[in-house]
Formats: C-alpha cells, structure tokens, sequence
C-alpha cells in the first residue's frame, strides 16, 4: 500500500495541517511516512500545498506527481492539481470556495461543503478538519481514532479547548461521505 | 460632491483605510469575496455624502487600492 | 525517546545538539531557517550558545573562533550564504578547525530561488574557497539519515580536524519524517583529545596557536602536504555509500540525497517493467565512492547519473568509471524534479546499447 | 471634478506582494511619488534588495537592479559613477542594510556617496519569518528570540540614523514613521528632501522609516501602527538628524 | 607606442584601459596590488573612475551595478578576495552582467602566503559560487598575453553578457617583460548593442531591470537553459590553446600560466636529451581544450599535467582524454616550482612506457 | 640596584617584524604590559588580524587566533562565547578594522561582547604598500590616492570611535596616541580600562591608537610622531568617548 | 647610578630613543653595523651618568632594545 | 645566447633597479627579457632579489634556478645564492657588506668592494651602479652604452641631477673589472 496525497489551498485554510495529522496518524500505525510542504511563487500569501506520502515500503520521492488522492481546498488548487490524480485515484473539492466542477471522469469525485460545514459548526476555521473527516472516511488511509489520537500531537499545548470542535468537524465530514452517493 | 473609488480586487482587507477615515464610513463588505479571497473595502452608496474628500482612507492604503475625487 | 516526525532541518539540529554541539552560529536564509529557529529555543535549553551572527561572513568566523578555542560547533546556510563563506571554509580548513557546516541547497544562480536544488555539489565539492583543500562532504536522502550523519559529521570532524559539509536540499530540509535519535548510526572513533585549542594557555607549557599563515613557501608546502595526508587518510576510511539491486544490474542509476529517492522509484518501476536496473547512491560525496563503480563497471552497459542540476557529479561519475562505460546524464535545475518518465526512457536506451 | 487622490505613475500595475495591512506598500507609495514630483522618474534608477521588498523592481516604474542581499549601497554607487547625472536609490529592510549590509551603508555615507537610500526599519526579518533583526527590541520576541531580545546574548538594536550621522559624508538623514496620515506627510517630504540631497549633489541621503510587520508580529495592521507608535518610536526617534540641503523644503 | 617594459599587473590594467574600461572597482591584496596602483594613477587621466572599495565584496556589487548600468567594467584580487566574491560572481552571472575579474593567485589555503601558485584552478573553473553557471576563464602565460587577453576579455564578456576572469598567478602579476600595446591579438566580433543596461529609462518604451531572482521553478528553470545555450556556444567558439611540437609528440606536457613556461624549457632540455616530447598548454580553461587531446591521444604513450598546486587542471584533462591514455600528474603548491629535474625524469618513465 | 624598564613576559622573544620606527611596536608593548600587570595572561586569548600585525601571533606570550582580514572581533565573538570566563582581545589596523571588517566591528559592539579591541589608525594599509584606508585624511597621498584624497571622489575620513560610541553595547572607547612619553603613559592607562571594562563584565571595549606608518608615509621615524601630532590629531581628537567602569582609573 | 642597556641586535636605527631622551645623551653608533644590518643606538659610557633613568627612552622604543636600571 | 641573472640584497640596496636596468637594456637591444622580484619571508625590510632573463629565445621559466651569474650585496644573499650559479658562471661578491669567502671553485668569482667605491665617490647609494658597472663589463651581458640610454628610463623624471654620479659609478666599476686579473 502506497498512498500519495497532495493538500492544496490558500494560506491560512490549514492545508499543512491537514497533511500533518495524516501524517503523525500514519506514523502511529507504523507505517513509513513523509510530509513535504511546498510554497507557490509568492512567498507571502498565495497558495500553500503539501505532499503526504503513507506506505508500507520505504518512502521514494518526496515530491508527487502521480496523486492517489488530492484534496483541494480553493478553485486555484483545483485548476493546478486536478491532472495529478492517478486514474481511478480520488478527488476532494470544497465546493464552498470551488465554483466549477472538476472534468477528470476518470477519478472519483468528493464534494465537501467543507466552509458552511464549518459555518454551521460555529467556527469556519476548522472547515480543514470537515475536509480531514470526509477524506479519511472515503480512503481509510489511517484510521479515524488514530487521527484523533494524532490530533493533541500536531496542535501541541495551548489548543485543548479546540478539540472538541475539531473532533464534531471530522465527524461532520465522515459522516457526510458515509450518507453521500459517490459522484463518480 | 466627492467619491471614494475602490479597486476592489487589490484589497487585502487590512483595514486600515477603516481606521484613518475621520467619518468612520469605510467597512469590510462581507458579502464579497474578491480574487484574492478577501472581503473588500467599500462605502455603502447611503454613506458616500459623508465624505469630505480628506484623501486619508487613500493615503494610509498600502495597497494603492483608493481614488478619491471631488 | 521514541520517533519523532521531524522536519529535516530541526532533525539535524537535534542531531548536533545530541552530538555535543553547544555553539551554533549562523544567519537566516530560506530554505534552512528552521535550523536557526530550532537552534535558539534548543540551546539555551541545554546551556548551550545560538547566536545569530550579522551575516554569513561573520558567522564562518564565529565558527573559526569558537571552533578553534575547542568548541563542537556547527552553522548552516544555503546556497548565497555559503558562497559568502567560501574564504571562511578556507581558513578553517588551513588552519584545521573542526565544524560541521549545512548546505540546504536552493536555485541558482544569483539569488535564483527557494525550492530545493543540488547546483552547490562543485562548490562544495571541488573547493568553491582559494588555494588547496578538501572538505569531508556528506549528502543525506531521508530525514532519518540527516540526523545520523550529523552525529558522524561532527566525529570526523574531530577525528580529521577539518570542516565537515552536509550538503541537503531544500526539499529535504522542508520534509517531515520520523526520526529515531535513540538508534543514532555512527562509527565508533578513539578521538583525539584538543591539545591545540587555544584555551587560554593556563598552565599550559607552550602557547596554543591556530594559523592558516605560512608566509615562508617551503613552509607552506610542508602544511599542505601535512593537510593531503589527512585527506588520503580520509579517501581510505570515509567513503560512504548505498548500492541497491546492482548485482545483476546492466544499467545504473546514480544519484544522491533527495534525488536518489526518486531514482529509487524509477528503479523499482523499471524492474518492474523488466530492466535489470540498480541505485549506486553516493552518501560521502568527497570522498567520491569510486569501489562501487569498480565493482559494476564491467558488467553494466552504462550508467545513467541524474541530478537536480545541470550536471556536476556526472564528472566524478565519469573519473570513477574511467571513462569504461558510457556515463549519461539527466538532470533539471531550479528546483525541477527530474522527470520519472523521462530517467524511464532513458534507461531503456541505455539497456537498448545506447552510447 | 478634482482627482484628490490618484495612483502615482510612479507605479506599475503590478499589485505589491505586500502581506495585509505591511506598511511598505505605503512606503513605496510615498518613493514614487517623490520621484513623480520631482520629475525624475526618466532618469532614476532604483535598487531592490533582499528582503520582503526584494520584488521592487517590478513595483517602481523605472529601471531597475536587483542587488545581492545587503549589497544595494555597492551596487548603486556602481550605477552612480557610471551615471553620475541620473538619479540613484536603494530600498532596503533592517536586515538588508543593518545586519549583513552594515559596511556597505557606513561606506556609502562615509564616501558622500550621492545616493538615496530608503531604509525600511520594521524590527525584524519579514522575508524569512520574523527572525531577530539588528533592529530588534530588547525583549521583543522572534522567531531566533523567542525567548524574547536578551541584551546579554544578542546585544542592544542599532540606532542606524544615529550611527550614520556621525560621517562626514552623510548630507541628509531623517527617521520617519508611517502610522498615521500625519506622519505619512511627514515621511514623504522627508523622502523628497532625501532625493533633494542627491540633485544638489550634497552627498548621501537616508531616510529611515519606522515600518510595521503585522505578520510576523502576530498583529492585525491596525495593532501594528499603534506598537510602532509605542514601543519603536520611544527607542527610534523620529527626527531629522543630519541636513546640508540649501534650503529645507 | 613602442614596445614598454611593464609588470603583468601594470599590463593588464593598461589593456584593460585601451580596452574601453572607464570603470574600475577594487581592493588592494598581494600579489595584485599594482593594478590598483596603476588605475588609481590613470583612470583620472582618462576621465575613468578608480575607486576603492571597502572590502572585495562591496567591489564585486559595485561591478554589477556599474555592469548592469552597461559600462566596461573590472575589478581584480588574488585568492581570499576572490573567495569573497563568490556570491557576487554568481550574481553577475545569474544576471548576466559582462565584466572582467582579474585573479593573480598566491598560495593558500586560508591566508597562505603571498606568492605565486596555481591553486584556484578549482574555484574559477568549476564554480566556487552556488549554482549552474560558467565562467569564461583565460590564463596567459606572458605579460605581453596578458594585455591580449585583458582587451580580448572585454569583447567576449559583450558578447555573452557573462564574467570572464583572467587567472594568473603572482609571478605573472610581479614580473616584467616588454609589452607591444598597438599588436594586441584580438578577434574582431560584432558586440551587440547593450540595450539590456539600466541607464534611466529617458524615452526608452520598457523599463531596464536587471535581476537574478525567478522565484516560480519553471521560469528559473527556462532562465538557466537560456545561460547553458549562451555556454554551449562559448564551448564552440571560445576554446584557446597553443600545441608546441605535438606532431610527434609520444609524451605530451600539459600545464597553463607561469607553469607552462617552465614546462616548454623542460620539453626543450627532453628534446635535446633526444626524448619526442610536446607542449600542450590551454589558455581558455573554461571552456576548456578538448581538441589538442583528440588530436594526440591516440599517438601519445602518456600526458604530463604539471601544475603548481596539488592537482585540479588534471581532472580536466583525464575528462578530455577520455582515459584512453595514461594522465600522470606532478604539482606542488605553495608558490613552490615543480621541479624541471623531476619533470624530466617523469618524462624518462613515460616514454618507457610508465603507467 | 633597581629595575627602571624591561621587557615585560607579555611578549615573547621573537623580535618584531615592523619597520623601524613602526609605532605598532610601542602599541604591543603595552598591550602585553597591561596583561602582564592585570594578571591575566595565562587567561589571555588574542586575535592577530590581517595587516602589518598579522604576525602578532607570534609576539604576544599567550594564546592566539589568526583570523581572516576584517574578521577578528566575529573570530573573538567565537572565542568569548566558548570562554566567557577567559580574557579575549583582537589588534586590528584600520584597514582590517574600518574596511573590510566594518559590520564586524559594529556588530560586536552592538551585541556588547565581552572583547577587547586595540585598533591602530595609522591612516593608511600598512601591509600591502600604503593604500588610502578609511582613516587617511583629506588631502593625503597615498599608492591609490596618488593625487591626494578628494573627497568627492573619496569621501572622507571614517571617525571609529565616534561612531561606535553611538551604540549601546559599547562600554569602554578611547582614542589616545603614542606620540611621546606623556601620551604613551596614556595609551597603557587607556588599554588597561579596556581590559577592565571586560573583567568587568561591563560589554564591548576598543582603544584606537593613532599609530605611524614611517614607511609608507615617506618620513624619519620622527618626522611620522610629528605628523600624527599635527595631522591626525585634530581630526580625530583624543579623549574618552565611552565610559562605563565603576571607577575610572 | 642609572644604567641603560641596549640589546643591540634588536636595535632597528629608527632614532626614536634619541629623540626621547632629555638630557639628549643617546645616538647612533656608526662604528658598528648590527646583524640586522643597521647602526645601533647607545650611550657613550662617559654620558652615561647624565641618566636621570627616565625610563623614556624604553618606553619610546618601539622594538624593546631598551632596558633601564637604577 | 640566455643569460639569467639573480640580483640579491638587503631591501634598500637598490637590487631591484640593478636589475631593471639590464633588462631594459635587453630590451634595447631587441633581446627577449623578462625581470621577475621575489620577496622573502619578511615583507617588510630582509632580503630583496630579482631574477632576469636575457635571451636570443623566447624566455621560458622566470624563475631562476640554474643562474649564469649571480649578483650578491650583502652576506645573506652569497648564503642563499652561490649555489644558483652554474658551473662556469659568474659570481659577484660586494666585499664592502660581505665578510667571507665564495666556497666555489668551478665558477669565476668577481670582489667588488662596491660601498667604498661609492663612498669615494661621495654617495654610497650608488653602490649598487658601481656593481653594475663591473657586471656589465665582466659579462657583456649588455653593451655599456645600452646601459647608459636605459638609465633616464628607469630612473624617469626627477633624477636627471643623479645622471652624472650613476654614470661616474658604473665608470668605477668597469675599470676596476678591466684593471682586476679575475680572481678564480
Ligand atoms: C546572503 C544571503 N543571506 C540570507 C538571505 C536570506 N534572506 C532573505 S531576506 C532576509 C532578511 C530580510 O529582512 P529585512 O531586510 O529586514 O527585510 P524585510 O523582509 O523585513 O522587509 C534574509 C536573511 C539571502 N537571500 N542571502
Ligand atoms: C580578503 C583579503 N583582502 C585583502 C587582503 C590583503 N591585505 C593584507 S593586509 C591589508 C591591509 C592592512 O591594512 P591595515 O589594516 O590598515 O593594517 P596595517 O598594515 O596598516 O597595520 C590588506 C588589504 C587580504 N589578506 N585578505
Ligand atoms: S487600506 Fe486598502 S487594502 Fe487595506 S482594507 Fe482599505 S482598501 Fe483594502
Ligand atoms: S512579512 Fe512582514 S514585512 Fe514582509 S510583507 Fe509581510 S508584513 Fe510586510
Ligand atoms: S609598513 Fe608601516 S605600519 Fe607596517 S610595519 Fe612598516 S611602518 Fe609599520
Ligand atoms: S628606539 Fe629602539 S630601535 Fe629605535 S634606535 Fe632606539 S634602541 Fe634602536
């Protein structure tokens, strides 16, 4: 098993985030891992993305090309990444900041309304943790209570009052994956 | 009567211009989101007779985003 | 203490705080800043020093100072940064200081750009300072390596007293991996106690000196002759690297650090499509491994070295293969991986009998 | 109807890659303006640094040299002694022209070399993430302080007008602030008068102006003017420090 | 002008005047210090500018900006103030900027001393800065060729907007022999206006900007495969060598500079002792002959690269020779003169057919 | 019978190898005096610089560093951070020091190192034949100032302990001279507070000795005094600049 | 009575001394040529109880030739 | 023809001169000369000495190990420098500054008492052209008159009121060499 994931968006919506906790969750269950942040040509701003690689051989390059799943959290993303997706790979868009369908046919689609998720949670800032609980749902790459347990780790001390919300986020999202009809 | 013009796709959103205006007309409209995915700056059409063409809100906006005329 | 997911970076730097490192001076500069940061919330921790020195120049020579008075120190920079060091790594190789310096390479040249590059590798490699002398270079590909070689890093440094380069990328300086610091790999070394640091002389009998100056030439050779034993010792003892799938290989990748990774995976692909294809991964890249290229030399049909440069470790390639077999290359500069499709394509000619 | 406030042509269309709310975008502003006003942007020839400014060349609509980090006074008194009649200026951070770039500038001002430098003072390293600059201030947290600026480790900030003062060479000098519109005026006529320097062939000119990093600083825009007020402006001066121009505009 | 007796320093810095240089920025260091003197005492009288910079850093900025603002433009050092230079020089060459670096080398490493070696050979041919790029690299052996090539220099730094350096050492920098100034040797080219240059835009449509920064990968990528087009044609048309009696050469000398001259008197005492020996000597070492080794290495029973260092032109010419014939090497560093007599007897062993 | 004079043990016996009359002597002399009288020579840790004094390595009875030209208060900065408790000095020229090696000395006087500096303005480089350095006046000739220096050109006169007096790090500056007896006594006086202010724990302390250049400056020995005297005085006045030991001695 | 002694092979003829004595009672031995190939300062013995054992000489000295004692 | 010459003294002697003023003459003389300087170990003050090459030939090595004569002022430099002359070669000994004997047999050994000379002739910094005088007697190196044209060239302005004692000086020292039975 080999998972190859690329988290886009802009600054500030937690796409690093996102990885990490895949990441650190993919570490607990022993598996070889590695996490690669990469900037957009503006520095300050702009668009942020990084690739997560969980596997059971040894992790080759760092760097993705051939995606099995990219999640896209803005409509800069979808346009930049679509094409990275391996046939037969797998698609998250945030369709709350996405305004047009993705065109691959040759991918399985996730639509997450991840920001009025968030929105209706109470808290648009954990619209990444929405997204995080579809996708995990969708490709069991770990295991949602190992993603819990790596939660405490990557947000570190100060965030305990967040772990609530961040928990009810991925639910929200998991459950939404389980109720939806994949649009294949 | 003076008029203040936004360009509103370079607004970032800093708010600065909100702070400098003497009149306290300038406000974030969340309505929008511009391509840079901020909320711009602007004045509701209802409050633009309140502007004395100070020329503030312009100068304070690092984003070279205001016109204002008169 | 169990893995850790580390960036690259804070991965070294903990490696050299655990190696005994207490003095780290440097200068920010992308894509290595999480080594400075690392460095100055870490060292006062342990009673050591981090000290953001003005500029790169002057960092060097904090290392000089601090190295020669004795101290385990270490700096890191990337590309611009290491160029403005270059009289400060002669010095310190002339004078014998012990120091671990990190190359995080970026674009080039100029100010080119922030993504990770391997361009640096003649710089470091060849000497990019004046005169002759030879830096120990290490290039690690996984996170966990970084951490291991910069433990051994600082060893022989001591061992050899001369500057030990670790030349990453800024891929590798960004990426997370776990790292386990509790099964650190190094050689085990009788090191040699610091008799000559300056100290201040105490009771000391004679007075401690430390010099690059030998204004008298049969002098100065003397001192370069004394300093090219040292290295000849090194080409016996320090040469380090990895061989994947070479014994039954006819066609050969070579390649190092992050690009290695991605060789890896060409390799895997291509066996699986077929080809009897092998990884020779230089680890020491001064000294250059030249025994894996004698072992496979006569039964390959070529080598294919990549880089993520225009092409500078292929003329080490090509010296250690005396020019034998064909020796080809593939590489893209700015930060660009080279393309697996392409090291595909290319490898099949070569299997194909390409020159 | 008047136009009471207009982008200058001294700008490009090329919209500043400025965090919210930075204060540079209001610094370069105010530079080309002056350059507009004093009709000399044909004949100008600015130098970008290295820093979060590092993409001037493409805000200021003249030619322009892109210069090694620290090095821009170098490479504009090659620009001037090559065009000794044109009109010669640096933009540089804290980090650029205090830190590494620290004999460049001294020598610049010793030599009455005539240029105008633009020396942007916001406290810290932007560019690479709010790093403890020379600028810094005893206590300040950085991302290399964060234990907060010690005095005993890292030493006390350069009051770089001060320094430069002190050289014969150095024909105007003033530190400015840019955190409400009052001191914006300000700061753009002491950005004209700097140039005034140059044209009068009076020697070297600086301008420093005290300049906000709400993103490293982990402060919105609006916070940020108010903690140059209070704790920058107490440590740095606003002032003019040194004028041999012939008639103070 | 008659023939004048000059030192190699005053020659060049005279060529570099009859050249067009009105622009001279640099820092005074043994063993160059003459062609700071001489252009501080002409430059005025040509309505030149001599100035002093603080440092040889602060000289190599203000060649890029005086470069970039298109005038002719050098600056010249020896060893550590070429070390300093590094991040400058990859600067220009990221920017493309013309200009001439003058490096009169003296031993090292670190402060060494102060006469004349060979041993930033390595640094100025390789790249002692960060990143992918060349510099065009010409190494006289006369003072006479030392005014040739200085004036020829400029043209090429025009024609390929690109650095060239002038290696000599500190024996060509001190000595003295007669100069011919109205025959310089020069090829005739078409130099491209320089419409790039930062002159104040005045009525110009664009704006001038020079730059070495392109943040966005492809775009950097595309930048450098624009600088490596620029050397494949330097490859093609800027190659220099001499070939001294190789017609039936069986052991051929191979040695630039000061050490090529020596080297001619041994070849000319082997021949006398009766032994076929020629004389290859590169003048451009970046890009460096191939040809002369094409030529010959088939007829050769073994090249002798002689060098006053510990070795560096020699991987060179290992990699032009292809390894087909044996490439042996005797250098010594420091300012020391190999010696003829073990010259001679190397001479002896190859021609009895040593390997 | 009493010893009056002689040689102190702060200095070994390798003979000096400056050009007679070279004050640089008389500077050395009493930088190992005051050593040897502070007890702090077994604790000493020198920096010999790149000059005319780089071989003062070999002269001063304690341990030393050579450090590359311009460089030695970062190599010092290295060296007093391995050893806070031991006693660290650079001897720099005036090209070394107020050239090349400008940030270094302004930084390290801004961090308030725990060093000691001795700098010799001797108005020109020394070592490589007589260049102009920073430190030469108006008007004087040297091998790159043929003409004389014109400040247009040039700029002027770099004034080192003023300028650094201006940073809060700096603890102990004085400028004295070496041209008579009187003076000399005063120069000692001057270097020992310099030590002390280090003992003390005070920060960054520098002594700028006008020194002579006989050789290059194409004069006796004596003739050299006067022109110090005469020439280089009043343009950089001798006195204290900075002070901040518990008691002056 | 003070005695000055002159470890002359060290002397580098700079004249410094001679001019730094008040009662002027230094100068150059021309009879003599040191190793390092110049005169020597020195006291003629019948000047040498004119030392008042200032100590200026030595401390003028640049090259430590000179001790003094009384 | 190849003649390659050492100079050797202290600093100050004028070494560097004597032999800028043969290879000058070479020059004149449409000969092919190259004059290299080499400083000691101590830059300041110690010993100064140049090599110079004139040759019928392009000049090779300006560094010169076998020297067809060799010209010492002063004790230090014979030390150095007897060895350098080859086997029939000239050595020149200023007796005034050099107090032993050359142990050479196999070269032909010229004693110039070169300061006494000058100090007759009231200036004893014209002894090194009272050496040079009976260099080029002796090798014929250069012709006298050549020497004579090189003079105000080397010197250049300022010095033409030394024209007449440098001229006097090189007199004395050819006589001596045409008056002297070569002392082997
Ligand atoms: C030689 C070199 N060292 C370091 C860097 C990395 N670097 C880029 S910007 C910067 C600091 C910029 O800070 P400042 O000048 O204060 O400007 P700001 O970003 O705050 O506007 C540094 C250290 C570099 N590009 N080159
Ligand atoms: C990087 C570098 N640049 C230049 C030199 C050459 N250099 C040696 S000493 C010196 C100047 C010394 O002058 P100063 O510091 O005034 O000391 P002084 O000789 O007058 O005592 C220079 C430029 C060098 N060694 N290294
Ligand atoms: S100041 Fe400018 S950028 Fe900021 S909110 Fe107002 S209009 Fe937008
Ligand atoms: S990082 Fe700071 S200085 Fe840089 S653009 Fe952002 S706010 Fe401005
Ligand atoms: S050159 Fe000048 S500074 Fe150097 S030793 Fe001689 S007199 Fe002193
Ligand atoms: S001062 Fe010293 S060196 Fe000078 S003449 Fe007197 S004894 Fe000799």
């Amino acid at each position: 098993m080999e998972e190859r994931i690329i988290f886009a968006g802009f600054g500030g919506q937690g796409v690093l985030t996102m990885g990490l906790i895949i990441t650190y969750a993919g570490m607990l269950e022993g598996k070889n891992v590695s996490w690669t942040p990469s900037y957009g040509p503006e520095m300050r701003g702009g668009t942020a993305n990084c690739n997560v690689t969980v596997s059971d051989d040894e992790v080759g390059s760092p760097v993705i090309i051939e995606a099995t799943s990219v999640v896209v959290m803005n409509r800069p993303s979808l346009d930049k990444y679509e094409s990275y997706v391996v046939p037969g790979g797998k698609l998250f868009v945030n369709t709350s900041l996405v305004d047009r369908k993705p065109q691959r046919k040759d991918i399985e689609v996730y639509e997450v309304p991840a920001n009025e998720i968030a929105s209706e949670l109470g808290n648009l800032k954990v619209a990444n943790m929405v997204m995080l609980g579809a996708f995990v749902e969708a490709t069991k790459v770990v295991k949602m209570e190992t993603v819990l347990k790596a939660l405490p780790e990557v947000f570190g001390k100060g965030k305990e009052h967040m772990m609530a919300i961040n928990e009810k986020a991925l639910e929200k999202g998991a459950e939404l994956i389980r109720n939806m009809v994949s649009t294949k | 009567m003076a008029k203040v013009i936004f360009n509103e796709d370079l607004c970032k959103g800093c708010e600065l211009c909100v702070n400098a205006c003497p009149k306290k007309i300038i406000e974030m409209d969340l309505s929008k989101i511009n391509t840079k995915g901020y909320h711009p700056a602007t004045i509701k059409p209802e409050n633009m007779d309140k502007c004395i063409a100070c020329g503030f809100c312009a100068m304070m906006c690092p984003d070279v985003v205001i016109t204002v005329i008169k | 203490m169990a893995k850790v997911l580390m960036k690259g970076n804070e991965a070294m730097a903990e490696a050299a705080i655990q190696a005994g490192c207490r003095y780290y001076f440097g200068y920010p500069i992308t894509p290595q800043n999480e080594v400075t940061e690392y460095m100055s919330k870490r060292m006062p921790e342990v009673g050591g020093v981090f000290l953001q020195a003005e500029s790169e120049v002057s960092a060097i020579n904090m290392v000089y100072g601090a190295g020669g008075a004795g101290a385990r120190v270490m700096t890191s920079t990337s590309g611009p940064g290491l160029s403005l060091m270059q009289e400060g790594i002669s010095y310190l190789a002339g004078a014998q200081i012990p120091c671990v310096i990190v190359n995080i390479m970026r674009g080039g040249p100029g100010l080119g750009n922030i993504q990770g590059a391997q361009s640096d590798y003649f710089q470091s490699v060849k000497g990019g300072g004046h005169g002759d002398y030879k830096l120990i270079v290490l290039a690690p590909s996984t996170i966990q390596e970084m951490a291991d070689l910069v433990q051994e890093a600082f060893d022989i440094a001591d061992d050899y007293r001369n500057p030990v380069v670790i030349l990453g990328d800024g891929m590798l300086g960004q990426m997370m991996e776990p790292v386990d610091f509790d099964n650190v790999k190094k050689t085990r070394r009788n090191l040699p106690e610091k008799t000559w640091a300056t100290t201040g002389r105490g009771n000391r009998e004679h007075r401690n000196v430390i010099n690059s100056l030998y204004i008298d030439p049969p002098v100065l050779e003397k001192h370069n002759y004394v300093l090219f034993e040292k290295y000849k010792r090194a080409e016996q003892n320090e040469v380090r690297y990895e061989m994947v799938n070479c014994d039954d290989a006819e066609v050969i990748l070579v390649a190092y650090g992050t690009m290695a990774r991605v060789a890896k995976n060409v390799m895997n692909i291509a066996r699986r499509e077929g080809y009897k294809v092998g990884l020779i991964r230089p680890i020491s890249l001064w000294p250059f491994p030249k025994e894996p290229f004698k072992k496979t030399v006569d039964q390959v049909k070529g080598y294919l070295v990549v880089e993520m440069s225009m092409g500078q470790m292929v003329e080490d390639v090509q010296l250690a293969t005396e020019c034998k077999k064909p020796v080809h290359f593939y590489g893209r500069p700015a930060g660009m991986i080279p393309e697996p499709s392409v090291m595909l394509e290319k490898i099949k000619q070569i299997a194909g009998g390409a020159r | 109807m008047a136009v009471v406030f207009e982008k200058t042509k001294g700008l490009t269309d090329v919209p500043f890659s400025y965090c919210p709310g930075c204060t540079h975008g209001i610094i370069h502003r105010l530079v080309a303006e002056a350059m507009e006003e004093l009709g000399v942007l044909d004949k100008a020839i600015g130098v970008a640094s290295v820093g979060c400014s590092v993409f001037a060349y493409e805000f200021f609509n003249c030619d322009m040299q892109q210069a090694a980090h620290g090095r821009a006074p170098a490479v504009a008194t090659g620009i001037k002694r090559v065009h000794p009649d044109k009109v010669v200026f640096t933009y540089q951070g804290d980090g650029d022209l205090a830190a590494i770039g620290t004999a460049e500038i001294v020598h610049a001002a010793a030599r009455g070399e005539k240029i105008t430098v633009i020396f942007v003072n916001n406290a810290n390293y932007g560019m690479t993430g709010g790093q403890m600059a020379p600028t810094t201030l005893v206590g300040q947290r950085t991302t290399t302080t964060p234990y907060g600026r010690k005095p005993e480790v890292n030493g006390y900030p350069i009051r770089v007008s001060e320094m430069l003062s002190t050289l014969d060479g150095a024909a105007y000098i003033e530190r400015v602030a840019v955190y409400d519109v009052k001191h914006i005026m300000q700061a753009k006529k002491a950005i004209k008068n700097a140039f005034l320097a140059q044209i009068q062939n009076k020697g070297f000119s600086l301008v420093e102006v005290l300049s906000t990093c709400p993103t490293n600083w982990g402060m919105t825009p609006v916070e940020a003017l108010k903690w140059v007020k209070d704790h920058m402006e107490p440590y740095y001066p606003l002032g003019v420090y040194k004028n041999t121009l012939e008639e103070v505009k």
